[in-house]
């Protein structure tokens, strides 16, 4: 088997890592709205009820407060849950059971109780969603102690770091990008790459400047490197963050004291956002390196508009070639 | 001051010196419930309970169940067509959306869930309105003139608490107003909905909370939801009269209405109706029932339909002929198809406003951020 | 699949056909509720509900209430005195505080809330290590070994979720433990507490859900925070068998509980248990209960006092007389003034220990800001 | 009447505020747990019930998210609810009503009910309080699009803003320092300073950097401001933000701009905090100007320790000096 690969899109590569550390561990089960008899609504635990049977995939009552409470409650016990809610807009209703339990539960037993369990959710934009469907709010969770979040980019990687946290010893949130659900496959490795949380993969080199992203961002950023090399003659280093927390500083600092430009790409509103996080990293451990301000190409701080114009509030390749023309027309 | 626990153990001290106190006794049990059923599946009303209503009060009701569904049949056409965006259709629960609304005054306050074109149009929403909304064009959400109506939440249950609150608003402003607001089976398992019951239960807040059991909730039937066969009795465990009623009797639907909303006038607080019906068509176009449940289920409920259960009624009163009812469906439909004209001429997205009604006055920050955005609009050549 | 609606339909039409549907037979209605109570104020047990206890049972159980009371009262010296931190007194709970934990096997497990110094030390928690934790020192937090306890919890009902939690990872390994979680009066209204229980209901969770009703929510008697005269009220409604036991009668606690865990054990599922009782002293050590009770409340409940009352039923039954009991008394005072030297010598701050425990292993981040708060420790000479 | 003032501590004005507005305004009204007969487990409310009556003084259930779901019912009926959430760690219980609704009606009904409404809570650590009771998650709605965050540092601001809040248009998340609560009085005038929402105060004027904190952190860092100007000989200038959202960037600028360096404390966790959107805004805006990187002095990304080694944690004068002498240092 070793070396196999298989073309999965996404979707694909998340419900094949669920089926193989189900079929691995016991432990580990699944549980959310609708995740059972329907597969999910974007189909990510299709199959699994029929493999593994409603003692371990737990179709729920409609109460994301309960499903995390729960969850948590079965990692005390020694399970490795994994919870869907159902819409990452939704994990509001659970906000209690995340900051306070999932989240601290190691801690305030004093080590007794570690909740190895990964909250899993859809986020973002570019589906044409009502209100509440189109949520970036991984800052939340970034601003929240004792968490990690993890957010994909593609299947390959998707594969592998649903993989890395269900097998973690801690509560990882991990947001999938319902953007690149189906937007593309990959030849995705049955045994995951080795990739492991925390740290950050630097997709493409280069001297000019650094584009940072990460989750669906990541398409748009790439196009955005290929139009800054092919009309501008500008060689981008691209990272793809992968692990939002605990973040890579070394792989940040390292690449923009080289390049001395950045610029950053999240859907998320701006202020206290990802993207101001890294500025405040970079302005702490490469400040001597800085040759322009480190520019934000972001979701505004505003409500995530209805989606007949959401396009236009998403940042695009456009945007981000503009904001590295005029970081490194800076001097 | 003396406190509840405290009555408690007197009433307990009764119990003993009776020396009747057993484990099994002191169990709380509930009854066998019934539903309240007026109108039966071949249109055989219970003329005893039945409402008072004129004939032109029962034909308004017709219509509206009638335009509803039309309403709800051409969408599904539209999204099939790509013309419109995923919406959640009532087909099926016609007679649970004309029934309950029916009894409210214009002063009156509705919260609804997403799944309520009947009620809201019955409230005055319009038909182009709904349209817009559904295809993604923020308009949509304009509240019309005069129309004491909320948005509809897409938050399941979220808009529960919302309705309890200005409930008690209307208490504390001495105003007769009640509020109605409307969830499904699924919403009912929602914390802050059950927050919401007992706030409106301790307050005596105005409110008639609708449970629209259909059935589902995406692929959850309510047998999964909760542990008893019916969803009224959450009621009571609260303090709140509750009553189930079948869903698809509008006559039952306005006789239960009608009480709660008296009972509300009058400042004696919530009541809690089961509408029991059935979601005939899917949860929204992006759902696929087959998966989670057989047609044969669905056929059942098809003999059932509140539509045709209601047209036989007024047929027996000779208010209705077959020709009366195909002129009005005719009449619907076109209601309907000159709406989607005047969706067709409105539907234009309009990226500027995005940043509109953010704040009273957008704040210099934002002013920032939207000159930023505009500047993007402009690179691109969007207006 | 069937859908519990569609059940529901036909037990409609059957209604129906009995031509007996009217609004009145379709409220649902709650009938008089009565307490389970074996053991009165003045000592005299119904022995024929009384659970089979051997003298010694009987006697261990007096010995932790007295424990327990010895615990509270000397906590509150050493607050006022200044060496113990803000806590919350369990003062006139004790009975259902023992009576509760009683029936537990060590193989099962206990959610509590903060106020179960009772049950806590009957599970295994020392003396020392409660007052370390009141007093702000982590290690008071460490669960002690081979005891199955969560650490209680300071959220107002967050951990009852966990409790339902716990009980479902059993039920998925086949083990046969059950769960106890107690809460309060104020609790009961949080909506994650009323999504535990139907979650409880819905997978039959082997919970045992004991709501210990002591008046009040702090300031807010339990009068205002529901509208039911009785909070047991509130099971049936999730479909949990719900009982209401004088929770100042350990005896009707100890047969209410056993009941319960049977239940659960059988894989019949959760049982929601309402001990009402009283708070006989503060919320906790920073509340003025003058501002909103008056001590002619708190005077009609010190003759309700669950120790007095079984003193008086051991008295009887010839197992204690005045002398033993003060012997009793003295000793569980010695103990706990021994923990107090415990505590004395171990109540030291670490502050260099704050990292510990945020994850399996610091990330390098985090590392980091250990180092930079190690340094500012350095600097201020602080160990 | 005018210029009168009285000598109050932050309880006692934030009292003065709510008995004001309420006896100018029927529509105000107060909701909350045990905020009635017990006046407040912190006595902000007390006596307003024998004022005002249990019809606008309610004390309500122990549900958080039906206090703030009932309150935005109540501004949409037109009504000006004063919630107040017993310690901010609980207003976790509320996320969901607090961003779907209270933070999006205005927007969602295109105007038509505007949410004009204050959420009230002590925040913060200093006062040896159990797990929960100490924390300070400001970012949380600094991130939140439709909110405005405000927190006072003293009696006489808390008073004045307090009376802004109450009287804003829009829901106003309105966090009071619990360490300060009875810490110290000030004279308050009886008609409150007219401070505007989203101004920042430049509390002691300097030239050779900026120290920006706000709430309870105001103490300590003038403290610090003190010592480096009586040891060091340094003059820092203060800034006290007041409105954390939507925050007064053109204070900050024009202040940095001109010393070149500067420090931000806050009590709350590091990542995205607020000191970092300061940062990042910095970075924007006054870069040409940074001589050294911008230090943050915070509370680290843990959660918040046990009262025993609470001090420990908490951000005090000397790091505060230290962080300054270090960013004076560099060159
Ligand atoms: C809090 C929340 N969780 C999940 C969802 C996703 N969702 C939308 S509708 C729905 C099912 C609702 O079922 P029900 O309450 O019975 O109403 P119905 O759709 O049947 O009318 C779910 C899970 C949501 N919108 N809000
Ligand atoms: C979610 C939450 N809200 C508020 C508080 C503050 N608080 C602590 S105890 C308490 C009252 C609890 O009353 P009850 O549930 O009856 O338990 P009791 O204290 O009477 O044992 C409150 C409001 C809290 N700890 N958690
Ligand atoms: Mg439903
Ligand atoms: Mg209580």
């Amino acid at each position: 088997m070793a070396g196999a690969t298989t073309s999965l899109n996404m979707v694909e590569a998340l419900n094949k890592a669920l089926d193989q550390t189900m079929s691995a561990d016991d432990r580990v089960c699944v549980l959310g709205e609708d995740v059972g008899v329907d597969g999910g609504v974007f189909r990510v635990t299709k199959g699994l009820i029929d493999k593994y049977g409603e003692n371990r995939v737990i179709d729920t009552p409609l109460a994301e407060c309960a499903i995390v409470g729960t969850a948590v409650g079965m990692a005390i016990y020694g399970q490795r849950p994994v919870a869907e809610i159902q819409f990452s807009g939704f994990t509001m209703q659970a906000f209690d059971q995340i900051e306070q339990n999932m989240a601290r539960f190691r801690n305030r037993s004093r080590n007794r109780y570690p909740v190895s369990m990964v909250l899993r959710t859809p986020y973002g934009g570019g589906i044409r969603a009502v209100e509440h469907h189109s949520e970036s709010r991984e800052a939340y969770w970034a601003h929240t102690p004792g968490l990690k979040v993890v957010i994909p980019s593609g299947p390959r990687n998707a594969h592998a770091l649903l993989h890395a946290s269900i097998n973690d010893p801690d509560p990882v949130v991990f947001y999938e990008p319902k953007a690149v659900y189906r937007a593309f496959r990959e030849e995705v490795p049955d045994d995951p790459d080795p990739i492991e949380i925390g740290t950050a993969s630097v997709v493409r080199e280069g001297d000019d400047l650094t584009l940072v992203a990460y989750g669906a961002m990541m398409r748009p950023t790439l196009e955005a490197a290929d139009d800054l090399a092919e009309l501008h003659g500008t060689n981008a280093e691209v990272i793809d963050l992968l692990t939002i927390s605990p973040m890579d500083t070394e792989t940040l600092v390292a690449s923009v004291s080289r390049t001395g430009r950045c610029v950053i790409v999240h859907e998320g509103p701006r202020t206290c956002g990802i993207a101001a996080e890294i500025i405040a990293r970079l302005n702490e451990s490469a400040f001597e390196h800085l040759l322009a301000p480190i520019k934000r190409v972001t979701g505004y701080d505003i409500h995530f508009p209805y989606f007949q114009v959401e396009e236009h509030y998403l940042p695009d390749a456009d945007t981000i070639v503009e904001a590295a023309k005029e970081t490194l027309a800076y001097e | 001051m003396t406190t509840a626990s405290n009555r408690h153990l007197d009433t307990a001290a009764r119990a003993k010196a009776s020396t009747e106190a057993t484990v099994r006794k002191n169990r709380i049990e509930l009854g066998e419930l019934e539903n309240l059923q007026i109108l039966d599946e071949n249109g055989e009303a219970d003329e005893a309970f039945a409402p008072r209503l004129t004939d032109e009060q029962l034909l308004r009701i017709h219509r509206a169940m009638v335009l509803t569904r039309k309403l709800d049949l051409r969408m599904l056409t539209m999204q099939r067509q790509g013309e419109m965006g995923t919406f959640a259709p009532g087909f099926g629960q016609e007679a649970t959306q004309i029934g309950q609304i029916f009894p409210l005054q214009a002063r009156d306050w509705f919260a609804p869930s997403y799944r309520s074109f009947g009620a809201q149009l019955w409230r005055g929403w319009t038909l182009e309105g709904l349209l817009l909304l559904w295809d993604g064009f923020a308009e949509g959400f304009a509240v019309p003139d005069g129309v004491n109506d909320l948005p509809f939440s897409i938050v399941v249950g979220s808009h529960v608490p919302l309705a309890v609150g200005v409930g008690m608003a209307i208490r504390q402003c001495g105003d007769d107003a009640v509020v109605l607001t409307n969830f499904g089976d699924g919403a009912i398992s929602q914390g802050c909905v059950n927050e919401a019951f007992n706030f409106a239960a301790v307050y005596k807040s105005p409110v008639i909370f609708v449970v629209e059991n259909n059935g589902y909730a995406i692929s959850i039937p309510t047998e999964k939801q909760a542990a008893t066969a019916e969803l009224a009795r959450r009621g009571p465990g609260f303090g709140i009269p509750s009553i189930r009623v079948d869903g698809n009797d509008v006559l039952g639907m306005i006789v239960a209405t009608n009480e709660a909303v008296e009972r509300a006038r009058a400042g004696d607080g919530p009541t809690l109706i089961e509408a029991v019906t059935y979601r005939m068509s899917l949860h929204t176009t992006a759902d696929d029932p087959k998966v989670y449940r057989e047609d044969a289920e669905v056929d059942r409920w098809t003999i059932k339909d509140p539509i045709t259960r209601f047209e036989k009624y007024l047929t027996g009163k000779g208010l209705l002929d077959a020709k009366a009812a195909e002129q009005v469906a005719g009449e619907c439909e076109q209601e309907v198809l000159a709406a989607r004209e005047r969706f067709r001429h409105r539907a234009k997205a309009r990226p500027r406003q995005v940043f509109d009604y953010m704040y009273e006055q957008l704040p210099p920050w934002l002013e920032r951020q939207k000159r930023e955005y505009f500047e993007k609009l402009d690179r691109k050549g969007v207006e």
